[in-house]
């Protein structure tokens, strides 16, 4: 059969395909759908040795996920952080820019929320409190962004080390400053005040999803604009794919390296804001959703595409939501859904090399 | 017919996804000979070669040692085979010294004995008049003293076969004709040599046999005695056909003569910039006026890569001064001079000069992001940047798929042409080119040269950087030579130009000698 | 105050630093090695996780914590062995494939401690330590630092062992052409993927072994998520010492001693909120970065795949 | 009203030997006495548990108990917008008639109780007491315990340190922390943890106190003898059986919400563990005081305040 190569601008797009439709489905069926099923099958095995069925597993997670009312709400709440991190992490890695350390910089974005929106909603409409909150949150965790950047930019130093380093440390400061400066006094529980349900992000009319969601959407969909269809977006591609060419273009690297590290960090921050102001209403002292992690993964599935972010965040976010119910149901704890997304993270990346180096070879 | 061949290539074929790189090629290489083999870029030389060293496998052939098949099957096996080969890029790690460079290859739990392999590369640089410390950063020695500690490794592991894979292209013309005795004189111990050169003047000079690929297959074998026999210009003749299927060598361009009092474009006066470890450019003071070519020789690593980046905006200045129609440029940066019409071709156009991902029509936009009418408010307008694209793809002949191809997917010749075509589009007032024509074959060279010179004619101010001293003398209207990161001296491009700009570069006439002379 | 002077409890600082320190050193050389020959090992942490639950698994099994640190080592090595396969072998994404070890790693550690032991929480029996003749006779670090199991000396040992190997053999010569210049390993007839491919399962089993000392000697049981990260000091600690084994010694202990000192500080009696003395380690290695933070040298190659011949 | 199911929610597995566990099982106990049925929700984390409860609001579930302080912001909402009841820890101040009611649990009393006993087994004169963090059951029973080493022997030195940030299932830092604190003079230690006070009975177990003999360990919450190697000295044991059950009546009743639920001495919800390692002449006086302090004889007062915790540590160090 022959394939033609797919056209990919930059690192990571997913090939957004030009060549006849029929070619297409074949493509995505085999590096898209199959993928996936052999990492259910390779998960279900998991769950067998631990004596559950794992049709019976996958049928509850996908029942309770998205048939029941109450459950796709649940899935689409989730999503919220999820896709502002994921909007962050793409902005952050197209330009090349590994920023590991987004534990620290969504819970000082939380915690910023937190200590804000409480007092302020006693004295300011409540548009204009939730505003300030998650223009604060965006610069607390930009703030905290920046020595990695400065480092980075104008002293090389790899922001591998320097992101994760600051997250530690963020994580600690976020806990110190819940617990010393912003505490609820009139509780016992070290945790921030609460900002009042009603006072909270408008949950979408009839629902119980969080408007956050619609925040989340708005931005990853802007990052995906921005990247792919503006300047700014091509300079900071640039910059991530030849650094070199970036400087003999006359791009302003460190400028730019520490403003993506701003911007990016500002978006984790708000997913922290959001998840605040939409749904805890507080930050509850050693309260770490480490989300880092499980989202770097998704992104990576998603090629640092932002529209396939969300395809892979609602999945993500279903899997959670329905593990929570299953781990009930059925006895199995929720860490099965990291074992899941790990199974698909590689075979998903092995799959993809296979069907480059099979496009290749289809080629002559 | 001489002896038993050392090394036999018979009906060897190899493929790559799209193209035949080698195509049922027979060769026979004998000791004691410089055995050269020619043909245009993508002829499938390295790939040869690539078989003989162990990196690639033939589909179909085999390759003999002595008369007998050999599976060279990594580069290992080449090596035990006494195969040694000096690779096109540098094959030598910068970060470790030259004798642990040396010491590369044993097995990793013997104990490190450099003394003794620096001892036996002392004596062996020694037995051939050559100095090179062998505790020296091997990042921090010239290209060419590199590629001679590349030969001496090979000769230390007994190869009894050198490979030099496109050798001569980073040298000067001394470094060539260093190389070019070395080469001798290794033949002259009975060794087979190989040697890949784009150059013809080379094979000639160097060569005991010559084996002409085109296509992948092997189209011509001249020998010693049709070496000897013919007629020079004939031998020219024949060769030029064979690699090019007759199609001739390139036209001679020579430019009109454009002296005469000018307004200069380009000042620089002073200038100093600190190269870090690598090369430095010291007081370099030049004027370049429209319509001017002004040719830049030396020898490669003299600050001449410092002096354009400099220019260009992209490395700061120590000191001194930049003006561009009498307006100082030094503070800008390298969009505000282009804005003014100063325009950099680099010498790295995969490493720096493009984006190989991306596609050929951003590519030739890359140094306009963000400009109208190509991007309104900062929004991409696709069908504008292509249609831009689609014009200058055929003002410029870039042979390519189509806008939207990855310009990595390109030849290296049409991603020169790209280049070309993004720095002389638009109110161009001085470009500033870095070895335009490396690493081309010699059509793309002619086109290349065409194009510069046509700029040039139509007022562009030129500063024309090359190694490539006939391309200098072929297309300047002065030169000036660089050593140590000094202009050392600017003349006229008149008759005597080759001897006195050779003499400059070898270092026999001093800065101000020259400076009286050409004054 | 005076108990904070007394012998025993200086004594008990050291080997709260060596408890803290060995598991972060194994890890630092390990992934040492894998960042010399140009691999960025980002799924140490699951390699350290999954030491730890086999190195627990085995030396409760068999009753021998020496047994158990093979388990370890054989863990971690199988982890490494599929980072190995789909990163220098297959040449996929090192951080990609890293995250997802690590994450899968947690995963599989959690269920199987689910199933396993979170019904009894086995714990294993005292360590047995093994004093240094001589040297354990001194004040505070005697016992503190030469009455310990003999894995501590081994680790302590491996440092300067991989010192001496890096400077008196070509293992660091061919490590490091693998990480700068592959291609002219491949050239001088060293199979850069055989070499690319030992040093992550080195790591792997270094790895493995900082796990399952963790479990085995630092806590005596394994609990899920036990390795807190771990790993990614590890990293910190690789690219810090700039491919030296000493100094990735010197950078545990100033981790471990980082994390004594909070212990110290509170039993003191000193009244800083633990979130602020929690926060010293990783303030120390910023101000570091801050400090020495010239471009760090970190081999050319790193996190790029090698084919031989590539264009 | 009519209650037929109730459920538990429990962040870690029931199976913990302490704080999830003792949950779980005093809700199925509860569950069983007052003829109701359990859904137990376990291993939920410590995120956002929302869905969970209202997905059991839509079961039909007719309480749910959110035995965890992190829940005690999301249950009053959910039991708001959903109208089912919900029982949740640590915020007295939430109370709601017929929707909220509160059990904040602290077992100050049983841990006075302790101390008592730690005071008067310490050879060294010094205890320790190693935490892994500062939530407020922990901290009221740290100062409880400290007021009954201090009433005991008032020259007794109490070490007090906290494990870290991610400690809860930091056992080799629970390891490391405990045998600090024993070599700063504590031959008894008072631990509370979850997964890390695994690793403090590892270090009770392993290390020996500075005058070389056994140091014992005292445990909350759960019960651990059948893990024990000869180290356990008590446990502040807590079962919230009667609490739960009380809560079940009152929704039947139709008086939910207007109380407060506690564990205590009293009726045996908080009780001191009797172990082997109970020297025989210690626990008849300890009993004693149990009995004076039901009787209100001695009054202990819970304290909740981290800062406050530690004043009383510095406090009784200096002396
Ligand atoms: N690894 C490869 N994959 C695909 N195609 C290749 C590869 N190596 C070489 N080719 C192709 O094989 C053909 C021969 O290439 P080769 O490098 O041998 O040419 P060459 O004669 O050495 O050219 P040059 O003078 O430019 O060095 C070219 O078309 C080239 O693009
Ligand atoms: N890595 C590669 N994989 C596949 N094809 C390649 C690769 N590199 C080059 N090619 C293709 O091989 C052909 C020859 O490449 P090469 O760079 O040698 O061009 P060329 O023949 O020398 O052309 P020019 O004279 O313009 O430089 C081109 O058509 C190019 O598209
Ligand atoms: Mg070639
Ligand atoms: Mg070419």
């Amino acid at each position: 059969m022959m394939v033609e190569p797919a056209q990919s601008s930059g690192a990571g797009s997913l090939g957004l395909v030009t060549s006849a439709a029929g070619r297409a489905a074949v493509r995505i069926g085999l590096t898209a759908v199959a993928p996936v099923v052999l990492a259910l099958v390779l998960s279900g095995a998991v769950l067998s040795q631990m004596g559950t069925d794992p049709l019976e597993y996958y049928g509850y997670v996908v029942q309770r996920a998205f048939m029941t009312p109450s459950g796709f709400q649940a899935t689409v709440t989730r999503m919220a952080p999820l896709l502002l991190l994921g909007a962050g992490l793409i902005l952050a890695f197209r330009a090349g820019l590994w920023n590991l350390g987004l534990d620290g910089q969504f819970m000082l974005g939380a915690t910023a929320a937190a200590a804000l929106a409480p007092p302020l909603a006693q004295v300011w409409p409540i548009p204009l409190v939730l505003a300030a909150s998650m223009v604060a949150a965006m610069a607390a965790a930009a703030l905290w962004s920046l020595l990695p950047a400065l480092l980075k930019a104008y002293h090389g130093v790899n922001e591998i080390i320097t992101t994760l380093m600051m997250s530690f440390l963020g994580l600690s400061v976020s806990n110190a400053l819940v617990k010393l400066a912003f505490l609820d006094p009139t509780t016992t529980v070290p945790q921030t005040r609460t900002l009042a349900v009603a006072d909270r992000l408008p949950p979408l009319s009839g629902t119980t999803v969080s408007s956050g969601v619609l925040i989340g959407l708005v931005a990853i969909v802007a990052v995906h604009l921005v990247m792919t269809r503006t300047s700014f977006g091509l300079r900071l591609r640039v910059v991530g794919a030849n650094p070199r060419a970036a400087i003999h273009v006359g791009l302003r690297v460190p400028l730019l390296t520490v403003m993506v590290f701003a911007a990016s960090a500002a978006l984790v921050g708000l997913a922290g804001a959001v998840e605040i102001l939409g749904v805890h209403g507080n930050v509850r002292a050693d309260w770490n959703p480490a989300f880092g992690l499980a989202v770097i993964p998704l992104v990576f599935l998603a090629r640092l595409n932002g529209l396939a972010t969300i395809v892979y965040v609602l999945f993500f976010s279903a899997l959670q939501i329905g593990a929570e119910s299953a781990a009930r149901r059925l006895g199995v704890p929720h860490y099965f859904s990291l074992v899941l997304v790990a199974n698909l993270l590689i075979v998903l990346a092995l799959v993809e090399h296979l069907s480059q180096r099979w496009r290749l070879d289809t080629r002559s | 017919m001489p002896a038993a061949p050392l090394i036999e290539f018979r009906g060897v074929t190899k493929r790559f996804p799209g193209v035949i790189a080698n195509d049922q090629v027979d060769l026979r290489i004998h000791a004691g000979e410089v055995h050269v083999l020619l043909g245009e870029n993508g002829a499938g030389k390295s790939t040869l070669i690539g078989m003989l060293s162990g990196l690639q496998q033939p589909d179909e052939g085999d390759i003999l040692l002595e008369g007998a098949t050999v599976k060279l099957t990594s580069p290992k096996r080449a090596l035990r085979s006494g195969i040694g080969t000096v690779f096109q890029h540098g094959m030598l790690v910068p970060t470790l010294t030259v004798a642990q460079n040396l010491s590369l290859g044993n097995p990793w739990w013997r104990f490190r004995r450099e003394g003794d392999i620096a001892h036996r590369f002392e004596a062996l640089c020694a037995d051939f008049g050559v100095r090179i410390d062998p505790h020296a950063i091997t990042g921090e020695l010239s290209l060419g003293e590199q590629q001679q500690v590349e030969i001496f490794r090979a000769l230390l592991r007994g190869s009894r076969v050198l490979v030099l894979d496109e050798a001569t292209s980073m040298l000067t013309p001394q470094g060539v004709e260093e190389l070019g005795a070395l080469m001798r004189e290794l033949a002259k111990r009975l060794l087979a040599v190989i040697l890949i050169t784009h150059k013809l003047r080379e094979a000639f000079d160097f060569g005991d046999r010559i084996s002409i690929l085109r296509h992948g297959r092997k189209v011509a074998e001249l020998g010693p005695e049709q070496l000897r026999e013919t007629d020079e210009h004939k031998l020219h003749q024949l060769v030029v056909r064979s690699m090019f299927g007759g199609a001739g060598g390139a036209p001679h361009i020579r430019r009109a003569d454009a002296t005469g009092e000018r307004r200069p474009v380009l000042t620089v006066r002073g200038l100093s910039v600190d190269g870090g470890g690598d090369g430095r450019v010291a007081e370099v003071s030049f004027e370049v006026a429209a319509g001017e070519i002004l040719g830049i020789a030396g020898i490669d690593g003299n600050g001449q890569k410092q002096l354009a980046e400099a220019l260009a905006g992209q490395r700061r200045a120590a000191a001194g001064e930049i003006l561009l129609d009498g307006r100082p440029i030094a503070s800008l940066d390298v969009g505000a001079r282009r804005r003014l019409g100063l325009r950099y071709v680099t010498d790295d156009r995969l490493g720096e000069g493009t984006v190989g991902a991306f596609p050929v029509s951003t590519n030739l936009l890359l140094k306009e992001i963000g400009t109208a009418p190509f991007w309104e408010g900062g929004i991409e307008r696709p069908a504008r940047i292509r249609e831009h694209a689609r014009a200058l793809i055929e003002e410029f002949d870039v042979r390519t798929p189509g806008p939207d191809t990855p310009i990595a997917r390109l030849s290296g010749g049409n991603i020169q042409k790209a280049v070309l075509a993004r720095e002389l589009f638009g109110g161009a007032r001085v470009v500033i080119y870095n070895k335009p024509t490396y690493g081309l074959d010699v059509h793309n060279i002619a086109s290349a040269r065409r194009r510069l010179s046509e700029a040039a004619d139509a007022g562009v101010a030129t500063i024309l950087i090359s190694t490539d001293l006939d391309e200098i003398l072929e297309l300047s209207d002065r030169i000036a030579v660089m050593s140590g990161g000094r202009v050392v001296g600017i003349i006229a491009n008149d008759g005597d130009a080759r001897t006195l700009v050779g003499e400059m570069m070898a270092g026999e006439m001093t800065g101000e000698e020259r400076a009286g002379e050409a004054a | 105050m005076d108990m904070i002077l007394s012998q025993s409890f200086l004594t008990s600082l050291v080997v709260g630093l060596v408890m803290a320190g060995v598991p972060l050193l194994l890890a630092g050389l390990g992934e040492q090695i894998s960042e010399k020959a140009g691999v960025l090992n980002i799924g140490i942490e699951g390699m350290m996780l999954i030491g730890a639950y086999a190195g627990f698994l085995g030396a409760w099994q068999t009753g021998s914590l020496w047994v158990g640190f093979l388990y370890g080592i054989g863990g971690g090595m199988a982890v490494a062995l599929l980072m190995a396969v789909l990163c220098v072998r297959i040449g996929l994404s090192q951080i990609v494939i890293g995250i997802g070890l690590t994450l899968g790693a947690e995963g599989l550690t959690a269920l199987l401690h689910h199933v396993q032991f979170s019904r009894s929480y086995p714990r294993l029996p005292g360590v047995e330590t093994w004093a240094v003749p001589g040297l354990s006779a001194l004040p505070v670090v005697g016992p503190g630092l030469f009455d310990r199991h003999p894995m501590v000396y081994l680790a302590i040992a491996l440092a300067v062992i991989l010192s001496m190997l890096y400077r008196k053999t070509h293992l660091g010569l061919t490590l490091q052409a693998a990480g700068d210049k592959p291609a002219a390993l491949d050239g001088a007839g060293v199979d850069v993927l055989r070499t690319r491919f030992a040093a992550v399962l080195c790591t792997g089993a270094l790895a493995g072994l900082g796990g399952a000392f963790m479990s085995e000697v630092g806590a005596g049981l394994f609990i899920p998520f036990m390795t807190n990260g771990a790993g990614f000091i590890g990293i910190v600690l690789a690219m810090l010492a700039r491919g030296r084994p000493l100094w990735v010694l010197a950078g545990a202990a100033l981790f471990g001693a980082c994390l004594s000192m909070t212990t110290a500080l509170q039993v003191a009696g000193i009244n800083i909120p633990t979130d602020v003395i929690q926060m010293l380690p990783f303030a120390a290695v910023m101000a570091v970065l801050v400090i020495f933070g010239r471009r760090a040298s970190l081999p050319a190659a790193l996190g790029l795949p090698y084919v031989r011949g590539a264009r | 009203a009519e209650l037929k199911s109730i459920a538990i929610l429990v962040p870690e597995q029931g199976s913990d030997f302490g704080w999830n566990q003792q949950g779980v099982d005093s809700a199925k106990a509860a569950a069983a006495k007052t003829g109701v049925e359990l859904t137990v929700a376990q291993g939920l984390g410590y995120g956002d548990v929302r869905p969970t409860l209202r997905e059991l609001a839509e079961d039909g579930v007719g309480l749910m108990l959110c035995h965890a302080s992190g829940y005690n912001t999301a249950c009053p909402e959910i039991a708001q917008e959903m109208k089912v009841p919900v029982a949740i820890v640590d915020r007295p101040d939430l109370l709601k008639p017929g929707l909220v009611a509160d059990y904040t649990l602290s077992g100050h009393e049983g841990a006075y109780l302790a101390g008592r006993l730690a005071a008067k087994v310490s050879r060294t004169g010094t205890v320790g007491v190693v935490v892994s963090g500062e939530p407020p059951s922990w901290n009221s029973q740290s100062a409880g315990f400290a007021q009954g080493v201090k009433a005991e022997k008032p020259g007794t030195k109490i070490v007090y340190a906290v494990i870290g940030p991610a400690a809860y299932s930091d056992a080799a830092g629970g390891q490391r922390v405990t045998g600090s604190v024993i070599a700063a003079g504590a031959d008894v230690i008072f631990g509370q943890g979850n997964g890390s006070s695994f690793g403090m009975l590892q270090a009770v177990e392993t290390t020996k106190a500075v005058d070389g003999g056994k140091v014992l360990f005292i445990d909350v919450i759960g019960d651990k003898t059948t893990l024990d190697k000869g180290f356990l000295l008590t446990s502040v044991l807590w079962d919230m059986t009667p609490v739960y059950a009380s809560m079940v009546d009152d929704i039947k009743a139709g008086t939910f919400g207007t109380k407060h639920y506690k564990i205590q001495l009293s009726d045996n919800s908080v009780r001191l563990l009797q172990t082997k390692n109970v020297p025989a002449d210690a626990w008849a006086p300890i009993m004693a005081l149990r009995d004076d302090i039901i009787s209100g004889k001695i009054k202990i007062e819970p304290v909740f305040d981290a800062a406050a915790v530690r004043a009383l540590m510095t406090d009784v160090a200096a002396k």
